[in-house]
């Protein structure tokens, strides 16, 4: 089965956030005043092959743990679909 | 073919009736869709220089020194110690104004893969930058990207941007001009020429994959069908300076290696002109397999695969018995090459696709077959004048002009520029010129770009002169002495004859001035895309100029 | 002092350690491939500045996992001396062979300029040269130098000496206006706690000759070759 | 009232995305094998103050297509919600 896993990686509340400083910044000199915060951090699409749910879910943990988040810095969130695959109508 | 079909298809890649004649003439035939698309690319402006051909001819290109005049990928000139300065300066207008960092960036990404095609470790980068006044919440979107994007492409790469310029004028609102100058070094008898000379060597297409990127105007409607492909064909790209940096250490140890032929980097027209000019140029022919190299997206074309602008990929021509070597450079620096076609002696250049052949077409039509054009020039018949404003309160103007945009300091935009990577930054930028010291000998090289948008606007001629004049005292204030010139001409469209007569002007400017200074311009660029939006021309040529400095290592210098 | 100086792909401040080192210092010392696994050879290893795999993830996260850095860290348990200068600097946090992390620069931009640094530590490896206090004008090149730790991590640091150098005035005034990146307390450069792997975000190599602006980075160099003289004796 | 959007900023698929594929490169040398994909992508939460849902959304919008997205070469996505915000409770 092929999965699609989105990766949410955001700096910690304590960690001081400069891009988003700035994209505030500049959303207010763009006339958008009622901006109060904003935060900034990585979108990443990883699409891969599993067995079965369970699987596909322990290896992006595993792969964010260890190289997509850095935990000193950084909280992450992992949403996980399942995509029809090009093998399942083939049925090879 | 129906004429009405003939004619969007002509318009598609930016031929006309007459030229249609001459390939039909020069291939005997009316040429199928992927080979109107090869001469579309080929015989446009950009490639061919149909329109400015003539004109540039007046250029000095030759000096004791230069040991590569115009022609190749960039400029070559003697500096002693067996050393040769290589040099080219480009534009990336278009790109930026549509994604000023990215098209910034990847204007960087094209001019380095110049300069290390020919055997050069590319050392400094400048950049020459036009935008419209900062007041405009757009104009300052464009200026902060450009920036962005040339410091975020040559500090990953890791060349320093020693110097540049950057004016500020109305003319320019939405219209940005971004020029970028790279400069190498290599010793002489490394010093690599693109040419593919002998049949049977292999053709190897090494770097990123190849995406449908930049295939822009030069393309069918009838070829492409849907609605829906100029969706899937990404305008800008998104440069990789990384992958550019591996390819840059991969081709200089290539140029160490028996048995490689040619080295050329894949910029305007992919694969199509670089394929074609390296054969052209060592009188040779080419075949291709198409179906050999690789792709980003799956249900690429022979067309998109030919014409595609993907960046960071290099074409490699190697003895047979050397590819074995050439694969191992690649394998150390984890670089993907496919073998994509081989050297031939039929001054052909074919194209198969799983062995059915697409094109097939006689190299000398294609590189060197366009006509010339001589569109009409006008020139304004008197110089606009300019009023000089009374000076009542010279206090109150010294501070304005201390505040004016186009004379304050400069150092926001270089502080973001690492100007000093290869330690060898003896002035960086805020000097009048920047110096480099040349890494084991006692010379310093001097560089710096130049150009007055107002004076050239009032007098294209005048002004260009001037141009050249400025570069050549910010050189001589470095206490070095000016040897050679590149140039980039950023008119607009040269068919407009207001415009035509504004390149001719200039161009007999930079011609004269060189003259006098008996200077060779040795690279340079005429890109049509720099028209501003009111139909003027923008305004200024820049004649970069690069310098030695003769004689002994000048102690005690600081920078910074 | 043999050097090695070890290139990741993205790697470009390796050939001016080697000029630094080798050229100016006339040290003895060889490239190593990020794929080695064997650093028994070397005296002191330099992780130099760089954008190793572009940087595309965060610094220094790709280059963490390359071989070598087994080595390298094998090598630091038994007590040779590592160098990490910018990008190095932020392999060696990713690898946890320092603690903290480097954030990008407060102003989100790009900083290429000459700096002051008071050397807060003498006692360390690469800085036994300097006398506590001593101001050293290095040039920084990097967008990601903004030095982070949470507050018992700093606490700690603090506390055992780690910190060696903090962006200073031109006096050795550490101010807010002097801090080019937002660094936490300015910090510009660590230790770990034994003192032997060493991490700094301006740039030495640069500093070496005053033909190109001055030359206080070879304090760093200097103090590397005397404290491994030290260690023979 | 106070409204949480959250920004998912990513590449058109034709456009390459360099990090992405260096991401992955990452993900093969750890042994991740089964990734035959990785995209990368920007992920921005923005709070701002709005007089109701339509009024939040017309601003997010308005303020990625003007300065978080560059349509030429990214898509986006934004999801709203609402928030309990510190006025609600006040009765201002
Ligand atoms: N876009 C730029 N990139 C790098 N350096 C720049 C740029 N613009 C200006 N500089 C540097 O700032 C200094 C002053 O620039 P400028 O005001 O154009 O000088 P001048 O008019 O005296 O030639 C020069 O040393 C130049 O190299």
């Amino acid at each position: 089965m092929t999965y699609r896993a989105e990766v949410f990686v955001t700096l910690k509340p304590v960690v001081n956030d400069p891009a988003g400083l700035t994209i505030k910044g500049g959303l207010h000199a763009l006339g958008f005043d009622s901006v109060t915060d904003v935060r900034s951090g990585k979108y990443l699409v990883v699409t891969l092959d599993a067995a079965d749910e369970g699987e596909a879910r322990a290896r992006v943990e595993a792969m964010t743990g260890q190289l997509l988040a850095n935990a000193v810095i950084e909280d992450y969130r992992i949403e996980l679909r399942s995509e029809v695959s090009s093998v399942q109508g083939g049925g090879s | 073919m129906a004429i009405a079909t003939r004619r969007a298809q002509l318009e598609e890649v930016a031929l006309n009736e007459d030229e249609y004649r001459a390939i039909v003439r020069a291939i005997g035939r009316d040429p199928n869709d992927l080979e109107l698309g090869m001469f579309g690319a080929l015989w446009s402006e950009h490639c061919s220089y149909k329109t400015s051909k003539a004109l540039l001819r007046q250029l000095p290109t030759e000096g004791p020194d230069v040991l590569q005049g115009p022609g190749e990928n960039a400029g070559a000139v003697d500096i002693g110690d067996g050393l040769a300065v290589v040099f080219k300066i480009e534009s990336h207008n278009h790109p930026s104004a549509i994604e000023p960092y990215q098209g910034a960036a990847t204007g960087v990404g094209g001019i380095l893969r110049d300069v290390f095609a020919m055997g050069a470790r590319p050392i400094a980068i400048l950049d020459a930058l036009r935008f419209g006044p900062l007041d405009s919440g757009h104009n300052r979107h464009l200026f902060h990207g450009v920036v962005a994007g040339i410091g975020g492409y040559g500090n990953c790469f890791g060349c320093p941007t020693v110097g540049g310029e950057v004016h500020f004028d109305s003319g320019y609102a939405d219209n940005p001009i971004v020029n970028a100058m790279c400069v190498g070094l290599v010793a002489h008898d490394r010093l690599r020429r693109a040419s593919a000379d002998r049949a049977g060597d292999v053709v190897l297409l090494v770097g990123a994959d190849t995406g449908r990127d930049g295939i822009h105007g030069a393309t069918f409607a009838s070829v492409e069908m849907d609605e829906r492909s100029a969706e899937r064909r990404p305008a800008v790209q998104v440069g990789n300076p990384f992958l550019e940096k591996l390819l840059c250490e991969a081709c200089l140890r290539l140029n160490e290696l028996a048995g490689v032929t040619a080295i050329q980097d894949l910029g305007a027209a992919g694969l199509t002109s670089a394929a074609s000019e390296l054969a052209y140029r060592g009188r040779r022919g080419l075949d291709i397999e198409v179906d050999r190299i690789s792709r980003r997206e799956q249900g690429m074309t022979p067309y998109e695969v030919m014409l595609s602008e993907s960046q960071e990929r290099m074409l490699v021509v190697v003895r047979p018995d050397a590819e074995t070597a050439a694969r191992q450079v690649f394998d150390h620096f984890e670089l993907h090459a496919d073998r994509i076609g081989t050297v031939t002696g039929t001054g052909r250049i074919r194209i198969r696709d799983h062995g059915v052949s697409v094109a097939d077409i006689p190299l000398k039509a294609l590189v060197d077959g366009v006509p010339l054009r001589s569109p009409v020039a006008s020139f304004p018949d008197k110089q606009p004048t300019v009023v000089m404003p009374a000076v009542e309160e010279p206090e109150a103007i010294l501070l304005d002009l201390i505040a004016s945009p186009n004379l304050r300091s400069r150092r926001p935009i270089y502080r973001t520029y690492d100007h000093q990577v290869q330690d060898n930054t003896v002035f960086g930028p805020g000097f009048d010129a920047a110096l480099l010291r040349v890494p084991g000998t006692n010379k310093g090289l001097a560089l710096t770009t130049d150009g007055n948008p107002w004076y050239v606007t009032l007098d294209p001629y005048e002004g260009t002169k001037a141009a050249v004049a400025e570069a050549a005292r910010n050189i001589v204030c470095t206490g070095a002495r000016p040897i050679a010139v590149t140039n980039c001409l950023n008119f607009g469209n040269p068919e407009r004859p207001a415009i035509f007569g504004q390149l001719q002007e200039s161009i007999r400017g930079l011609a004269d001035a060189c003259r006098a200074l008996e200077l060779p311009v040795v690279s340079g660029e005429h890109p049509a895309d720099a028209g501003d939006r009111h139909g003027r021309p923008a305004r200024r040529p820049l004649p970069p100029m690069p310098v030695r400095i003769p004689g002994r290592r000048r102690p005690g210098l600081f920078a910074g | 002092m043999n050097t090695g100086i070890v290139v990741f792909p993205g790697t470009w401040s390796d050939r001016d350690c080697a000029h630094a080192v080798g050229e100016v210092l006339g040290q003895p010392g060889r490239y190593v491939d990020h794929r080695e696994e064997n650093l028994d050879d070397l005296d002191l290893v330099i992780l130099p500045g760089g954008f190793s795999y572009g940087d595309y993830l965060r610094c220094g996260a790709i280059a963490r996992f390359a071989p070598v850095m087994e080595a390298v860290t094998d090598f630091a348990n038994r007590g040779g001396l590592v160098l990490g200068i910018c990008n190095g600097f932020q392999i060696l946090q990713e690898a946890r062979l320092l603690p903290g992390a480097l954030l990008r620069n407060a102003s989100c931009e790009f900083r290429c300029e000459w700096v002051n640094l008071r050397v807060e530590q003498s006692e360390s490896a690469f800085t036994l040269d300097c006398r506590p206090g001593q101001v050293l004008r290095i040039p920084i090149s990097h967008g990601e130098g903004n030095f982070f730790a949470d507050l018992q991590t700093l606490d700690a640091i603090e506390r055992n000496g780690q910190v060696v150098f903090r962006y200073c005035a031109p006096d050795g005034r550490v101010t807010a206006e002097s801090n080019p990146n937002g660094s936490l307390s300015n910090i510009a450069g660590i230790a770990n706690a034994r003192g032997n792997v060493f991490g700094m975000m301006p740039h030495p190599e640069r500093a070496c000759e005053d033909l190109l602006g001055g030359s206080d980075g070879l304090a760093v160099f200097r103090s590397a070759i005397h404290a491994l003289a030290r260690v023979a004796v």
